[in-house]
């Protein structure tokens, strides 16, 4: 139930909302920032439950499912289906023969398919499909790992279901969301124009965001994703800058674009062998059989999907235009979680259901150039930025880099670095973006040029400035050192840790010699920022009386620079979550999803 | 050789049908559009005829030369300045358009009217008059078609009037 | 000479076809892109009275029935173009199918 | 003839008893244009409701005939009835949903601008006479049927088009109409008649069985099959026959155009199903390919229908991106959306001939979906219009303050069909693009995915006028009626989106 809740009390707190009279601004605010919080505190639950192992494992759930399913169909058939059950894999095949010739008449079947007759005679076959898909979901290697699971039937006529659950992957990313909307509903209170759709929207996009993350059952998933679209394309459109209605319909149209290719994938998936399921953890379970020409198809449309959303060169380009124009709080959980959607993405879906495709020679040498692509040409872009905020944009390009290149080493260091990367990401780039929104709030412009000696004049802000950039760049003690290092260890030690391994294709060393540049350029960019913007003197006399940060400031950036130097130090606090999941994860892939 | 009567009939007949047909579409002005129009459908016609299938050709005579070609005959007076104005020259241009297309079409068709090889053994001999059973049929077989024609008649006769009557005071029509 | 037969006859209803599509696609003139349709209608009502005469299994006259169908609505449908025709030449004084195109932007 | 008289009256008159929803409408033709004449003054709304208790009757009389199947009329032939009209559970959908669509404009047509003082009798009578057509359509086993169905309901649209004398656009939208249309219906017309000359029937039936029996010339079949669809392709406004589409949408009384877009093109798609449903009963390769033709073996109704659906989709979503005119926008969006129905119709195709195949479920959903989300737009746009003169897509502007709810619904339908969750028009596109993915048209699939991805461009042309463009002009008050129509056609899109389990079955029994 808990993760039901935080799902949707956002969209509870939107219709009230919306009901609310729009004059009456405070309220709106308040309300909207109340719900933000209550939805925070089942995650709280959440991730303190998940983290203490509490909760049913999701095989025991899906089980007890299972059997309750067995239990419910009609008499008739019931034995036939749990002796069918007991070879759940061989049922697989069975289905797939089963659905050739479903309209056959009973004496033309062979002595394999003659139980499958006399469950559909005793009207039985959804019964014994469903407790197939639960068996097999149960014997998921990521059924290992996911807690508070919920489980129900939605769309029987296309076995859709309503199944969410959470594990090591998916937790931090809740719990940024969680955190993140608190944070921006305070920081937003300057927002004067349009605040009743604005905080609507803004709680629609929560529960989008929190759907994704959680859910389980591929079309669900599909719901959420494209939930998601809506309201950012209206909050950039409307609230944004000049350029907005460019900005906002660039964003919409790619990322569309991504998601029908993925939903052609998720058609073909659930044709696939006759099994018509949707269900990710029983496509888990039975994707090392399918043959590699279509896992490369499905690997290649999921990854189109994805790397819209990371953004992976060379489908960046909506990503600064998006930022420059959105308005700060879009561009924090932009940047903070939407670019997160496609790294989960890859983890949750691409080598999940295609296994081997994510290990072959092609994928793996695409995606580590794309990443090496991402890390320096980004880093090179973010250089050559004349704007703040599309600095802290290409950066963000940049940095998702690394995401993409642990990734495709496959190593558990590379793993955790990159997932690790993604949280981290999440946490500076988001800080960062509210510090060029609070700079912007006081200038009116976002010249890089033009800034100057900002640090005297508002010490407070420069020095969350300072922890947030320094974090973007890596430095150790903060926690993107944690994350970058991990993932040049990983992605260096691919090609001796997989030697021999016939199987998977090792990432070769070259593409980490070349990225590690864009460590340099990082670096360089970041250091002449805050060179270029906080220290010297005031270039403008205006700069002389800007007031440092108010408290709603204060409390948008404290629990950031707390995070970012707590898992500096003590990034186990954050890995010990993921290195189950990663672990089962990465033995499923490597192995071919043969366990 | 042996040409007998049909045949010098058939013959007579499809270049009556033909060549006006090509007419109407090399003809200058619209009103010989018209009266080639006339001839050609007068040479399908006695293709009917030639046929068996006299009453489609009185048919053919009465409705077709006697009401449509009247009917255009006015349109082409109630909406031409002058009726007999030449084709203006940019236009020539489409005619050989309009005859490459054509020429194309026939042989596409030629083609597979020869390539079908359709046998002409079988069918209706003939068998006399046929006003009597085609009567019988539309009034049997097809009495559902021949009632809906005929709220089909009704609808466009009042359709038509209405769109083509002339405006009076403008609100109320 | 070979005897008259159903090809003979479905030659012609081709030429009558080619014919009016050259029409059609050639003139501008409504009225004259209509003549250009009863061509066309002609040819297909001719096809159906020779099939019905030398090609049908059986002696009904499915083929002339439909071909009397399409001269009936052969009449309607030129009375429904040229009632629309003169409404239009009562606003803009064309029947130029080219001309009567205001609305493309 | 060789009929036993009373025989044939006593197919005649059974034939009557399952007429009657017919009968109905053709007096109800006869009474509206009676109307005019008799009832003094100008009074729209009388005729209105004479049309409205009409169709309400005609639909009572129709429901029972969900039940009735097998063909009426016609003759009988070596011991089998030769009917010239079907009764089934497919015909009775597409005659209900004509029938449902020329109920639903009508309050349209009571509120459209330049209808408001005058006589309407003509116009209803126009109407319901198109839907006469449409049933028949939807209802023909009979090659003849089916070309007077489509003749009978493309004259009362040509006239209905051009019903607005005043209007320049409407009688140049109306002429093209007339004179594309009868070209169509030649080239049609000319095609028929070599299916005529090869099997030597008019009933479908025998078609199929003589075809079955000795077959045909696969040339033959092919080039009445191309120069057939031609007609077809006319009236479910698909490529190659859709370029009268923008001219005559947008000159028509917008009342009529949301009539024309959505009864027409599902009349279009019934009797085309039905067609090739005679040409794909063989199980041989013969008829679903056509077999050995010289230049490509594959080439078959499949291949036909699925190279027009891609185009449609892909023409119709190109040109509508130019497009400044509401209703020119909508039109060239109905295009492509006739190309996403057609895929299922490919599919249906390629399916015949296998067990599991056949199924037209995902097409028959999607017209549900189709029904509400284009009729809602449709509807939106005439009352906005009728306001506030809007024919541009910059006239929309600030809607979203000016005319909240007009606007709320006006984007749930543009989003449904566009083909977003939690839309009716998500869970319609899916059905059609999984039906497409199982029968192993990937391609088509694809290309429908980006084709989605390129009309987000031009339906968030119209949202994003609504609500993010700034207009200062006051609110627009729309009525209870228009509210109430608002409702009834926009919730059910919401409903089809989230809780479409029942209306998949639903959708799949209408098959056949």
């Amino acid at each position: 139930m808990l993760l039901t809740l935080a799902i949707f009390l956002p969209l509870l707190g939107m219709a009230v909302v919306l009901l609310l009279p729009s004059a009456n601004k405070n309220l709106i605010r308040w309300t909207a920032t109340a719900f933000a919080a209550a939805a925070f505190i089942p995650i709280i639950v959440l991730s303190k439950g998940y983290g203490g192992g509490e909760g049913d494992s999701a095989e025991k759930t899906l089980l007890a499912q299972r059997d309750a399913v067995v239990a419910a169909a009609p008499a008739a058939a019931r034995e036939t289906i749990k002796s069918l059950l007991k070879e759940p894999k061989k049922l697989t095949k069975q289905l797939e023969a089963w659905s050739d010739h479903e309209h056959a008449p009973a004496s033309a079947l062979s002595d394999e398919l003659k139980p499958l007759a006399q469950v559909a005679a005793a009207d039985a076959y959804p019964a014994l499909h469903e407790a197939w898909e639960l068996t097999l979901a149960a014997e998921s290697v990521l059924a290992k790992d996911l807690r508070y699971v919920e489980y129900g039937q939605w769309i029987p006529a296309f076995n859709i279901h309503y199944f969410l659950g959470t594990d090591g992957l998916s937790m931090p990313l809740i719990f940024l969301t969680g955190l993140l909307w608190v944070l921006c509903f305070v920081y937003s209170y300057s927002i004067e124009e349009g605040v009743k759709g604005y905080f609507a929207l803004f709680l629609l996009l929560e529960t989008g965001l929190l759907g994704v993350f959680s859910a389980l059952d591929f079309f669900l998933f599909y719901v959420f994703w494209e939930i998601v679209l809506l309201p950012m394309y209206f909050l950039i459109g409307y609230w944004g800058g000049p350029n907005r209605l460019y900005a906002a319909i660039k964003f919409f149209i790619y990322t569309l674009v991504g998601s029908v290719l993925m939903l052609v994938a998720m058609l073909a998936l659930y044709w696939k062998d006759g099994m018509d399921s949707f269900n990710l953890l029983t496509l888990t379970s039975v994707s090392g059989g399918f043959d590699m020409h279509f896992q490369m198809w499905i690997f290649l449309a999921l990854f189109m999907g994805f790397a819209i959303k990371v953004p992976v060169f060379p489908f960046h380009t909506w990503l600064p235009d998006a930022h420059v124009q959105a308005p700060t709080a879009v561009s924090v959980v932009l940047a903070g979680v939407l670019l997160k959607m496609g790294g989960y993405g890859f983890y949750r879906f691409s080598y999940t259901l295609a296994p081997d495709a994510g290990v072959s020679q092609a994928m793996v040498l695409m995606i580590g150039i794309l990443g090496l692509i991402n890390i320096v040409y980004g880093a090179l872009c973010a250089m050559a930025q004349k704007d703040f905020k599309s600095l802290v944009a290409y950066s963000s390009v940049s940095h998702m880099g690394f995401v993409l290149l642990g990734m495709a080493a496959m190593t558990t260091e590379g793993m955790q670095g990159s997932v690790l990367q993604m949280f981290n990401h999440g946490v500076s780039s988001a800080m960062m973006f509210l510090l060029v929104g609070v700079l912007y709030e006081r200038a009116h412009h976002r010249d890089l040029d033009r800034f100057g000696g900002i640090g005297l004049q508002m010490p407070y802000y420069t020095g969350f400035a300072i922890i947030g950039f320094f974090a973007s760049l890596g430095l150790p003690g903060l926690n993107g050192f944690i994350s970058e290092a991990l993932v040049f260890m990983g992605s260096f030690n691919s090609s001796e840790f997989f030697a021999g391994n016939s199987t998977v294709y090792a990432l070769p060393r070259w593409i980490v010699y070349l990225a590690l540049p864009g460590v340099v350029f990082t670096a360089g960019y970041i250091l002449w920022t805050v060179q270029r913007v906080y220290m010297g003197t005031a270039k403008k006399e205006e700069y002389k009386t800007f007031k440092d940060l108010n408290w709603r400031e204060v409390f948008s950036l404290t629990p950031l620079a707390a995070m970012c130097i707590i898992f500096g130090v003590w990034p186990a606090l954050i890995l010990d979550y993921m290195n189950a999941t990663l672990d089962h994860l990465r033995a499923f892939v490597v192995s071919g999803g043969g366990i | 050789m042996d040409i007998n009567m049909s045949t010098v009939m058939f013959f007579a007949f499809a270049l009556l049908a033909v060549f006006p047909a090509f007419m109407v579409l090399f003809a200058k002005d619209i009103v010989r559009v018209a009266f080639w129009l006339l001839a050609s459908l007068s040479g399908v016609a006695g293709l009917y005829i030639i046929m068996g299938a006299d009453f489609l050709g009185l048919t053919q005579v009465l409705v077709y030369i006697g009401g449509i070609l009247v009917l255009i005959l006015f349109g082409i007076m109630m909406t031409s300045k002058d009726p007999l104005l030449k084709r203006a020259r940019h236009v020539e241009r489409s005619v050989v358009t309009g005859i490459v297309t054509g020429a194309l079409v026939f042989a596409a068709l030629a083609a597979v009217i020869l390539g079908i090889g359709f046998e002409s053994g079988k069918g209706r001999a003939d068998g006399g008059a046929t006003t009597t059973a085609l009567g019988e049929a539309l009034l049997t077989d097809y009495i559902l078609p021949f009632e809906v024609v005929s709220v089909l008649l009704l609808f466009v006769l009042c359709g038509a009037a209405h769109v083509a009557r002339r405006r009076k005071e403008g609100a109320h029509a | 000479m070979p005897e008259i037969g159903l090809n003979h006859f479905l030659i012609v209803s081709a030429l009558l076809f080619s014919a009016g599509i050259g029409v059609v696609i050639s003139r501008k003139n409504a009225i004259a892109v209509l003549c250009g349709v009863e061509l066309i209608l002609n040819a297909a009502a001719l096809n159906f009275v020779a099939f019905n005469r030398y090609s049908t299994p059986d002696a009904r006259l499915d083929g002339q029935i439909f071909t009397i169908f399409i001269i009936i609505l052969a009449a309607a449908e030129a009375a429904v173009a040229l009632a629309i025709l003169l409404n239009l030449f009562q606003q803009t004084n064309t029947v130029d199918v080219d001309e009567a195109d205001t609305m493309k932007e | 003839m060789g009929n036993d008289f009373s025989q044939t009256q006593d197919l005649i008159s059974r034939g009557l008893a399952g007429f009657i929803p017919e009968l109905v409408l053709s007096a109800l033709v006869c009474v509206l244009l009676l109307a005019d004449l008799f009832i003094r003054g100008v009074k729209p709304r009388t005729t209105a409701w004479i049309a409205t208790i009409g169709l309400v009757l005609a639909g009572a009389t129709l429901w029972p005939r969900l039940a009735a199947s097998g063909e009426i009329f016609g003759w009988m032939q070596g011991g089998t009835q030769q009917g010239l009209l079907v009764t089934d559970r497919f015909a009775w959908f597409f005659q209900m949903f004509c029938l449902a669509t020329a109920l639903a404009t009508l309050p349209m047509a009571l509120d459209h601008a330049a209808f408001r003082a005058r006589r309407m009798g003509e116009y209803h009578a126009l109407v319901v006479a198109a839907t006469l057509g449409m049933f028949m359509m939807a209802g023909a086993v009979n090659l003849l049927i089916a070309w007077l169905g489509i003749e009978f309901a493309s004259m009362a649209s040509y006239l209905a088009t051009a019903f607005d004398k005043r209007d320049r656009r409407g009688s140049e939208g109306g002429i093209k109409y007339v004179i594309y249309g009868s070209v169509a219906s030649g080239v049609m017309l000319y095609g028929l008649s070599l299916i005529y000359g090869m099997t030597g029937s008019l009933h479908y039936g025998a078609i199929a069985q003589q075809l079955q029996v000795s077959g045909a010339s696969d040339l033959g079949l092919m080039t009445a099959a191309l120069l057939v669809f031609g007609g077809f392709a006319y009236k479910m406004a698909a490529f190659p026959m859709h370029f009268w589409c923008p001219d005559v949408y947008e000159g028509a009384p917008t009342p009529f155009t949301a009539y024309l877009s959505v009864a027409s093109k599902a009349a279009g798609f019934a009797v085309f199903v039905r067609f090739i449903a005679a040409f794909t009963t063989g199980e041989g390769p013969s008829f679903v390919a056509f077999g050995s033709v010289p230049f490509d073996a594959s080439f078959g109704w499949p291949t036909l229908i699925a190279a027009a659906a891609a185009l449609s989709m892909t023409v119709g979503n190109l040109a509508a991106l130019w497009q400044t005119n509401v209703k020119r926008m909508l039109a060239w969006s109905s295009v492509a959306q006739a190309g996403y129905l057609l895929m299922a119709v490919a599919v249906y195709a390629a399916g015949r001939g296998r067990p599991s195949g056949g199924d037209l479920g995902p097409l028959i959903f999607y017209f549900i979906a189709y029904f509400f989300m284009n009729l809602g737009a449709f509807h939106v746009v005439t009352v906005i219009a009728s306001r506030t003169g809007a024919q541009h897509v910059e006239d929309f502007n600030g809607l979203g303050r000016r005319a909240p709810w007009m606007a709320f619904g006006l984007t749930v339908c543009l989003l449904s069909l566009l083909g977003v969750p939690p839309t009716g028009g998500f869970t319609g596109k899916l059905q059609l693009l999984q039906t497409a993915v199982e029968n192993h048209l990937v391609w088509l699939a694809v290309l429908a995915g980006i084709n989605t991805a390129i009309s987000a461009f031009y339906y968030f042309k119209l949202i994003r006028c609504m609500y993010l463009h700034e207009n200062q002009a006051g609110l627009v008050t729309t009525g209870t009626t228009n509210a109430v129509l608002l409702a009834l056609l926009v919730l059910p899109v919401l409903v089809l989106g989230l809780a479409f389990s029942p209306f998949i079955e639903l959708s799949r029994s209408f098959g056949f």
